[in-house]
């Protein structure tokens, strides 16, 4: 028993510390307790995977029963085995990493308590997602990120888009619940528990179209929390909040928690070909989708934002392809350099006081140099420079897609080369030329580029340092890779390049060249950087219908008319009713006559017709 | 014989029916009312029904009918003005008249066809005795009630007809 | 309904016939009269051809019930007549008509 | 001789004839007789001129109502005009058909009753026709368009009316002591003799006598013919001559007729009822056959002696031979056969004439009633005791039984 | 712990404050709901949780010839029901310690009475008596509505008051039949009578007698068409009236369907599920769509009701064991939620004599702590994790996907919508720049808000976490109830095919 409940307790605790007394601690205590309570997790976590025996068998531990309704028995259990250790160790690395860097960022924002605590709660539920060992906890830690997403997105409050963002990713991370929802519902029916040991160990022998279904709706659930294809829309908003927010949340552990759901449940996925396909096709199609967006991009948080959901489209493709333990390595590195990138564009604003515009940016390497340099490194990571964390993991991957299916290869190289043209595109135009801006920036204090010199090594050292496909090996019982080809990766390296050339070139040597070739492309170029108007699509075929049809339709309509109709309508008939049996009173004393001697006809008459048989008749 | 009586005695009662609802003046239906009245008390008489007979004339025809004339007298309202009745109840009324007559007619004869010919000593139950009995034994109940409305009634008229003593 | 049958005695249904006419002769009367006290005289006509129609019955029936409902209705049409004569004074007195339509202020 | 003259019809046929004749004489002479009591009553002499002792007046009144000019005044409602007289009369004369005038008699070897009919409700026919009087009286004020008749004619039918309800009480208590409606039984009922001597009469006989119902019954005739303390609708300083002031000559008569007809009906109702009918004052055995006779020869013996010393020229030849047929009387009724025939009619008509004398007695002494006195009298006095009187002799009757 | 010390109570109350001034009857009405609160802890301490039948019966014959028993007992099914609604006593009063101005002391009298009516009703076992207390729980709501409600008060009170009496006129036709047909409104006899058989109902008289009960159920639940009379009776109620109304009152239509209709008719329940669930699930969405667009903010949380409700009718005639306590799980989640945004709702009113959403706006700023607990309650109405709302909806999705999955694939639709207009309600009330309107008096909570807010935030996050102190009871009667209703293996259902599983 290694009460691994602790783990999450720290930053829960440090939340409660700085949710109830923040406002009256002073702003050093604040970052204090919640940078303390994370180190400690992540100290705390050291010392669980150091003492654990042996992680290939999940040890599972039961605290108490949570919901017990008949058959549905589901309690409050942790568990670690390999999959749960890496991601602690990103989570709380990563978390501990940024909650440092936040304390300078944030400085001199009010509100800053807040921040903290919303950033602690974010790590609880976090690490809750990771560590539990039924999908009803999975689920709970899913929404709380959700929750903590939304309150992180919408800190600045007082802005309406802040608001709108958080809304936004709150509801369509809401969408991928339902999705997850309905799976759990379905694993239920079909494996009358919700346990993980339980299920994976039933899966095998239940019908594949279940499982097809089951896999299904959790990808629904993944895409939704991993900002893929149908469900992206609420990341790049989501850059509205602080950036440390974005480095964290929306590049390193929150966004990954929809690939690390996939591979926990790999077994369901395997033995549903028709889901694995799915997935690989997904996480290509956002790959290239967000990789040409990401190209036209001028904000710097937003290209980093599209390259997210690219890298976030290459882990699902991993996935898909059945390299389970290449699309986690490629979440583990994706991390590092990922969270750099945001740190360093954090910085970079910083020095900027606030600008976003790369535009309004440039040779920044002579006033921010330290940043200059992480970022450098962060950016060979992302291209795939040999031996950079990313080369290897990305690497993997593109191996097996090739094993899978040659075409997905090439596409996937292609959109390696766009991810290295556009990063350096960024680079270049922030640390190149000369500054455009106004002001004059100036390097980041050191709490902030301590983490960024960290954040460097890793990218740079992550891949051979952590080589987790040897780590996770025989966790997902998947076929080989097959052989190593050389000349895949010799293919990749050149793609990505010919990506950085491409960029130098072109907004380095002669920075009028991009806004020539812009002009010339025309309607493309608006249609690209508009960001394929998916945003207003989305707007004009779902929000806009429900909110006015359920106003004019349903409320105005259906339910005041119709309904409450109806109700209004018997009372008033009611009246006309007595307005017509009001003319038979008329007063006039003939009319009474005339009205007695019918009823006496008629009632002879039925008498008459009725028969006297009634009567008995005389005989 | 009895049939010529009874044509003799319905015809008069129809007649004066008839002149009761035809005549303009109060008066002379009123004394058609009376002539009514005296031809069913001698009906009565034939079907055996002497004390009802002997009452119908004295109640009706010798109490209700001065009252009537009395009121008649009093009030001297004169012939009714014959002030042009709408022609639809006159078109209407008629026929559905006759229907209505007819109606009952049919239903007589078709539910009633063989009833005993009535002869006059056939039924000689209708005599004071044998009605006062059945008076005061079963019919005791309605008998009281009947005072008691008796009562009502006179009290009734007379609160409505003295004049205010103002 | 043979003719020589009639010879001793008229059937009781020709009777019932007789008050079957006097009753629509009455309610013809009280439809359309327009003076009151006629109105009121046809009603009395209705009541003696039931009374005519009880005593038929009861002469078939050989019973004497017929004879005390008639005994009753006497008495019965007998109070009617004295408030319902009272009654049309009062209404003479006060609207000095006795034209039925004239008195309907109870109209709505 | 076709089937339907049975001896039933020639008898009836007799009897009718017989009892309109003595009828329509006796309210001519009826007339006569009462003119010359009040008048002898107030000492004065009473129509003597036309014929002895003026019997030949209403022989000169007939002829005279009749021969007059029949009036009809203008807009006077025609048909009712006439049609009240004629109802008057109509009514009056109808209910002598019913009274027995003696037992029944066999003539011929068919017996027959000595009334027109006998049938076994006779008193209701009797308060029937009564009631039914009212319409000639209220008829004729009414249509000769006279206020002051109007208000006569309302007057008198409203006395007759309220005077009907005592009357009909009174009537009701002889009847719980004869125990049946048929006048004949009610007469039969009151023969034989109690104590021997006193007859069982109703006013003497039963369990409760029936003097008091005697008295309102009286009282209320008065009443019901318009007689003295109740004639006030046609009195003349009251309103003229009442109903019948628009009247002339033979409407005029046939309203004098109806009254004394009623008058005459009245008292045959009340022997029949009260006084026993056709039974002797006192047994057959006691000589009770005798009286009749008596009585005659006593009125032949006053004619005589009247006729000695006469109070006028004339009587000196009238007044014997009133004597002789008065005696010639007295011998008819010695005869056996006769008395067995005709000596109840004998005690029914004197019974009855000895009534009509008190009515014109009445007459001629007592002063008119006003016309609320008499209303109050008939509702809060005459009323009442009839009332009192039936439950009285309710109780005894079935105290007795 | 006798049941009707707990009903005679608030009685009591309700007679002593009519005479009391203002103040004095204020406290009492506060003393009094505390102690009924306390006593009905004292019954949760002594009830039997494992035990599923009826506890602390007491059992009188009242009426003698109409066999009329007075019979209350509580199991497990109203058990959490009573706690809630003495629970919510206090609150109510608290809620309108200052908002009730004029004829204070009738209003605490009819709140008293109102109380005792619904712990009567939850607590009755006999027909008549249940029927009874139905009636008398109607009179003060109306009258509070009535007479301290909002501008449209009347209209909405009687508009109210014949709704709910139309349906509870074919109920009592459907218990005097019953009683025609067993002899007794004893509902215990009642029940065994229609179990064992001893008294046989023809399909179509079972089929008449659901109808009539369903139909004062679904009026007071409510359940979507006949629901037009909330969102007036809601929106115009006054403070702490319109607390026990929303949070209580509607639970009486739900638990009656439990309590009645499920266990006396099981066969017709099981032919009309298909459309009362269809009805369920419009109301659903229907509620969640039409609050999205409400400007009135008590509105909005009206039709949020409709929409939670209907989750609950989905629960119940889902008839399966865990659709059925996720149910009831509901109905008291529901209550304190519902309870909770009605108290914030009326200080919201206090504050700034309004409802309008539009009227207000960026009180974030100016009274964080009064937007935590109220994003607190928000969130718990939505249904997240760890908070109340969420162990319910998801039991009832459960039992409704195991009955058929189509229902629950719809009615998870509305946990999206919920969201929705949640969210942006907070946004527009709590976030964004300062309604000028706002800026001086817009005060955060004071100590008696405090007093109120803190027990429902409390008994949200426990409700979330620590469901096993509830459901265990809520389990033993619901069992019961199913056993006996001996639920076939597939509920026929006219929506679509679907993939169904056996239970």
């Amino acid at each position: 028993m290694q009460n691994l409940w602790i783990i999450p307790a720290l930053p829960l605790l440090g939340f409660l510390v700085n949710g109830i007394f923040g406002r009256k601690m002073p702003k050093l205590m604040v970052s204090l307790t919640a940078v303390l309570s994370v180190v400690l997790s992540f100290a705390y976590v050291l010392f669980v995977l150091s003492s654990a025996k042996s992680l290939d068998q999940p040890a599972v531990e039961h605290y108490f029963t949570w919901i017990q309704s008949g058959a549905f028995n589901v309690g409050f259990d942790y568990q670690v085995d390999k999959l749960t250790a890496i991601m602690l160790l990103v989570v709380t690395g990563i978390g501990s990493l940024i909650h440092i860097y936040s304390t300078g960022y944030m400085a001199h924002e009010e509100g800053y308590w807040r921040f903290f605590a919303y950033l602690n709660l974010f790590m609880f539920f976090m690490l809750n997602l990771v560590l539990a060992a039924n999908y009803l906890l999975v689920f709970v830690g899913w929404e709380g990120v959700g929750l903590c997403s939304y309150l992180l997105i919408g800190f600045y409050f007082t802005k309406k888009s802040a608001t709108d963002a958080g809304n936004k990713a709150f509801i369509v991370n809401r969408i991928g619940d339902f999705g997850v929802a309905l799976a759990m519902f379905l694993i239920f029916i079909t494996f009358k528990s919700l346990d993980f040991h339980k299920v994976f160990a039933l899966a095998p022998g239940k019908p594949v179209a279940t499982l097809t279904a089951i896999a299904l709706l959790l990808l629904v659930g993944a895409a939704g929390k991993s900002a893929q294809l149908p469900l992206y829309v609420w990341l790049p908003d989501a850059m509205e909040g602080p950036t440390p927010v974005s480095a964290l949340i929306h590049a390193a552990t929150m966004v990954t928690a929809g690939v690390y759901l996939c591979a926990r449940s790999s077994v369901i996925f395997v033995h549903s070909p028709a889901a694995m396909d799915t997935v690989a096709m997904v996480g290509l199609a956002t790959a290239v989708f967000a990789a040409v967006i990401g190209l036209a991009q001028n904000d710097i948080k937003k290209v980093f934002a599209y390259s997210t959901v690219s890298q976030l489209g290459y882990m699902f493709l991993g996935v898909g392809v059945g390299a389970f333990s290449a699309g986690v390595w490629h979440l583990v590195t994706h991390a590092f350099f990922k969270a750099l990138l945001f740190l360093g564009a954090g910085s970079v604003i910083h020095a900027c006081h606030g600008e976003q515009d790369m535009r309004q940016m440039g040779g920044l390497r002579k006033y921010a140099p330290v940043t200059f340099a992480t970022l450098g490194c962060a950016s060979l990571a992302i291209a795939g420079f040999p031996f950079t964390s990313g080369f290897y993991s990305k690497d993997a991957i593109l191996v097996a897609a090739h094993a899978h299916a040659p075409w997905m290869f090439w596409v996937a190289v292609f959109t390696a080369g766009m991810t290295a043209f556009y990063v350096w595109r960024a680079y270049f135009m922030t640390f190149f030329g000369k500054y455009r801006g106004h002001g004059h920036p100036h390097e980041s204090p050191v709490s902030m580029t301590g983490p960024l010199v960290i954040l460097a090594a890793l990218s740079l050292a992550g891949g051979f340092l952590f080589n987790v496909p040897e780590i996770l090996g025989k966790m997902f019982q998947v076929e080989a890779e097959g052989a190593e080809a050389a000349t895949l990766t010799y293919i990749s390296v050149a793609f990505g390049l010919a990506g950085i050339g491409l960029a130098y070139f072109l907004y380095v040597v002669n920075s009028a060249l991009p806004d020539k070739i812009a002009s010339s492309l025309g309607g493309l170029y608006t249609l690209v950087y508009n960001k394929f108007f998916v945003d207003e699509l989305y707007d004009v075929t779902v929000v806009q219908p429900t909110v006015n049809g359920s106003r004019t339709l349903l409320w105005r309509g259906i339910e005041h008319y119709v309904i409450d109709g109806v109700v209004r309508g018997v009372g008033a008939n009611a009246l006309n009713i007595g307005g017509v049996l009001k003319h038979l009173q008329s007063g006039n004393i003939r009319s009474y006559a005339t009205w007695v001697v019918i009823g006496g006809a008629v009632l002879l008459i039925l008498m008459g017709v009725g028969g006297f048989a009634f009567a008995g008749g005389v005989r | 014989m009895e049939i010529f009586f009874f044509l003799l005695f319905a015809i008069v009662a129809l007649a004066c029916a008839l002149n009761v609802v035809l005549q303009k003046h109060p008066i002379s239906s009123a004394l058609s009312l009376v002539g009514v009245m005296v031809s069913l008390a001698v009906l009565y008489l034939m079907l055996g029904a002497e004390f009802i007979a002997m009452a119908q004339v004295v109640v009706y025809a010798g109490a209700v009918m001065v009252l009537f004339i009395f009121v008649i007298m009093l009030l001297n309202a004169g012939a009714e003005t014959r002030k042009g009745g709408s022609i639809t109840a006159q078109v209407l009324g008629i026929p559905a008249l006759l229907a209505f007559f007819a109606a009952l007619v049919f239903l007589i004869t078709t539910y009633y066809p063989g009833l005993s010919p009535v002869k006059f000593g056939d039924f000689t139950g209708g005599g004071a005795r044998e009605i006062g009995m059945k008076l005061f034994s079963s019919y005791l109940l309605p008998f009281e009630v009947t005072s008691v409305l008796i009562l009502i009634a006179i009290v009734g008229a007379i609160v409505l007809a003295r004049k205010e003593l103002d | 309904m043979d003719l020589n049958a009639l010879v001793h005695g008229v059937p009781v249904s020709w009777y019932l016939v007789l008050s079957a006419m006097l009753f629509a002769i009455g309610a013809a009367g009280f439809v359309l009269r327009r003076n009151i006290i006629t109105v009121f005289m046809c009603i009395e006509l209705m009541l003696n051809a039931v009374n005519l129609t009880f005593i038929a019955f009861s002469h078939e029936l050989k019973s004497v019930h017929g004879h005390i409902f008639t005994f009753f209705v006497m008495v019965v049409a007998a109070a009617e007549a004295a408030v319902g004569l009272a009654i049309i004074l009062t209404v003479f007195k006060n609207r000095s008509t006795l034209n039925i339509d004239e008195v309907s202020t109870l109209k709505n | 001789m076709p089937d339907f003259i049975t001896p039933y019809l020639i008898a009836t046929l007799v009897k009718t004839a017989v009892l309109a004749g003595a009828l329509m004489t006796t309210l001519a002479y009826l007339q006569w007789i009462e003119r010359k009591v009040i008048a002898h009553v107030q000492v004065r002499m009473g129509p003597s001129r036309v014929g002895p002792h003026g019997l030949m007046q209403p022989l000169a009144d007939v002829i005279k109502l009749i021969t007059k000019e029949g009036v009809i005044p203008a807009d006077v409602n025609v048909f009712f005009y006439v049609l009240a007289p004629f109802l008057a009369v109509f009514m009056s004369l109808i209910s002598i058909s019913v009274i027995p005038f003696g037992p029944p008699v066999t003539v011929f070897g068919y017996t027959t009753n000595l009334s027109l009919a006998d049938p076994n409700v006779g008193i209701l026919f009797v308060l029937a026709i009564s009631s039914m009087g009212v319409y000639g009286v209220a008829l004729a004020g009414w249509s000769s368009n006279n206020k002051y008749s109007l208000l006569g004619g309302l007057r008198s039918s409203a006395q007759m009316i309220s005077y009907e309800l005592p009357m009909s009480l009174a009537i009701a208590a002889p009847l719980l002591m004869a125990g049946s409606l048929s006048l004949r039984e009610i007469v039969n009922s009151q023969g034989g003799y109690s104590f021997g001597v006193l007859p069982k009469w109703a006013i003497f006989s039963g369990p409760f006598p029936q003097f008091f119902s005697f008295i309102i019954f009286m009282i209320s005739a008065f009443a019901e013919t318009n007689r003295v303390p109740f004639d006030l609708p046609e009195a003349e300083n009251e309103l003229v001559a009442g109903f019948h002031t628009e009247y002339s000559s033979m409407k005029f008569a046939s309203f004098f007729m109806s009254e004394y007809s009623n008058m005459v009906t009245i008292c045959c109702i009340t022997t029949v009822l009260f006084l026993g009918g056709w039974h002797p004052l006192w047994p057959a055995a006691l000589g009770s056959n005798f009286v009749a006779p008596a009585l005659f020869a006593l009125a032949g013996a006053l004619c005589f002696l009247h006729g000695l010393n006469p109070a006028r020229p004339l009587d000196r030849f009238t007044l014997p031979v009133f004597g002789l047929v008065f005696f010639g009387l007295a011998g008819v009724f010695l005869v056996p056969i006769v008395v067995t025939m005709f000596m109840p009619v004998f005690w029914f008509v004197a019974k009855t004439g000895f009534l009509l004398f008190v009515f014109i007695w009445i007459r001629a002494t007592l002063p008119r009633f006003r016309y609320d006195q008499l209303m109050s009298f008939a509702w809060k006095f005459l009323f009442p005791v009839a009332l009192l009187n039936l439950l009285l002799t309710a109780l005894m009757v079935s105290l007795v039984q | 712990m006798n049941l009707n010390l707990l009903i005679a109570i608030p009685a009591l109350g309700f007679l002593a404050a009519l005479f009391l001034p203002k103040s004095a009857a204020r406290l009492l009405a506060l003393v009094t709901t505390i102690a009924t609160f306390v006593l009905s802890l004292g019954l949760v301490a002594s009830y039997d949780m494992a035990k599923a039948g009826l506890q602390f019966a007491s059992d009188v014959v009242w009426i003698p010839n109409p066999e009329i028993h007075w019979h209350v007992a509580v199991d497990g099914l109203s058990l959490w029901l009573i706690v809630l609604s003495a629970f919510l006593g206090p609150v109510a009063v608290l809620t309108s310690w200052k908002a009730i101005a004029d004829r204070a002391p009738q209003f605490y009298a009819f709140l008293l009475l109102l109380e005792a009516g619904l712990i009567g009703v939850f607590v009755a076992q006999d027909l008549f008596v249940y029927y009874l207390f139905w009636e008398i729980v109607l009179v003060p709501i109306c009258l509070i509505i009535g007479m301290w409600g909002g501008e449209r008060r009347v209209y909405a009170s009687t508009k109210f008051f014949l709704y709910t009496n139309a349906g509870s006129v074919l109920m009592l036709a459907a218990i005097i039949f019953l009683y025609n047909k067993v002899g007794s409104f004893d509902y215990v006899t009642v029940l065994s009578a229609l179990q064992t058989g001893r008294v046989h109902l023809t399909g179509y008289e079972e089929t008449l007698l659901f109808l009539g009960f369903f139909a004062a159920m679904a009026i007071k639940v409510p359940i979507f068409p006949f629901h037009t009379w909330l969102p007036d009776a809601y929106a115009e109620a006054p403070a702490g009236g319109s607390v026990l109304l929303a949070a209580v009152m509607g639970k009486m239509g739900t638990y009656g369907l439990v309590r009645f209709c499920l266990p006396m008719f099981p066969n017709a329940v099981r032919e009309n599920a298909g459309w009362i669930v269809v009805l369920a699930i419009i109301g659903i969405i229907y509620g969640a769509l039409v609050a999205m667009v409400q400007p009135n903010f008590k509105r909005l949380i009206a039709y949020s009701s409709v929409s939670h409700l209907g989750f609950v009718v989905l629960g119940i005639f889902s008839c399966t064991r865990i659709g059925l306590d996720g149910a009831v799980y509901q109905m008291v989640a529901h209550g304190v939620t519902t309870g909770a945004l009605f108290v914030l709702a009326s200080f919201l009113f206090e504050r700034r004599a309004s409802h309008n959403i539009s009227d207000f706006g960026g009180i974030c700023k100016i009274a964080p702590w009064f937007t935590t607990i109220f994003l607190i309650a928000s969130l718990a109405s939505i249904g997240l994790p760890l908070l109340n709302n969420f162990v319910g909806e998801f039991l009832i999705l459960q039992g409704a996907a195991q009955a058929n999955f189509t229902w629950a694939v719809f009615a998870s639709i509305g946990v999206i919508l919920s969201a929705c207009y949640m969210l942006w309600m907070v946004q527009r009330v709590f976030l964004g720049e300062t309604n000028d309107g706002l800026a001086g008096r817009f005060p955060d909570l004071n100590m008696r808000e405090w007093a109120c807010l803190v027990p429902l935030a409390v008994l949200m996050v426990w409700m979330g976490v620590y469901t096993q102190t509830f459901l265990p009871a809520i389990g033993a009667s619901n069992s019961q109830i199913l056993e006996k209703m001996n639920v076939p293996l597939r509920v026929s259902n006219p929506v679509s095919g679907g993939s169904v599983h056996a239970r």
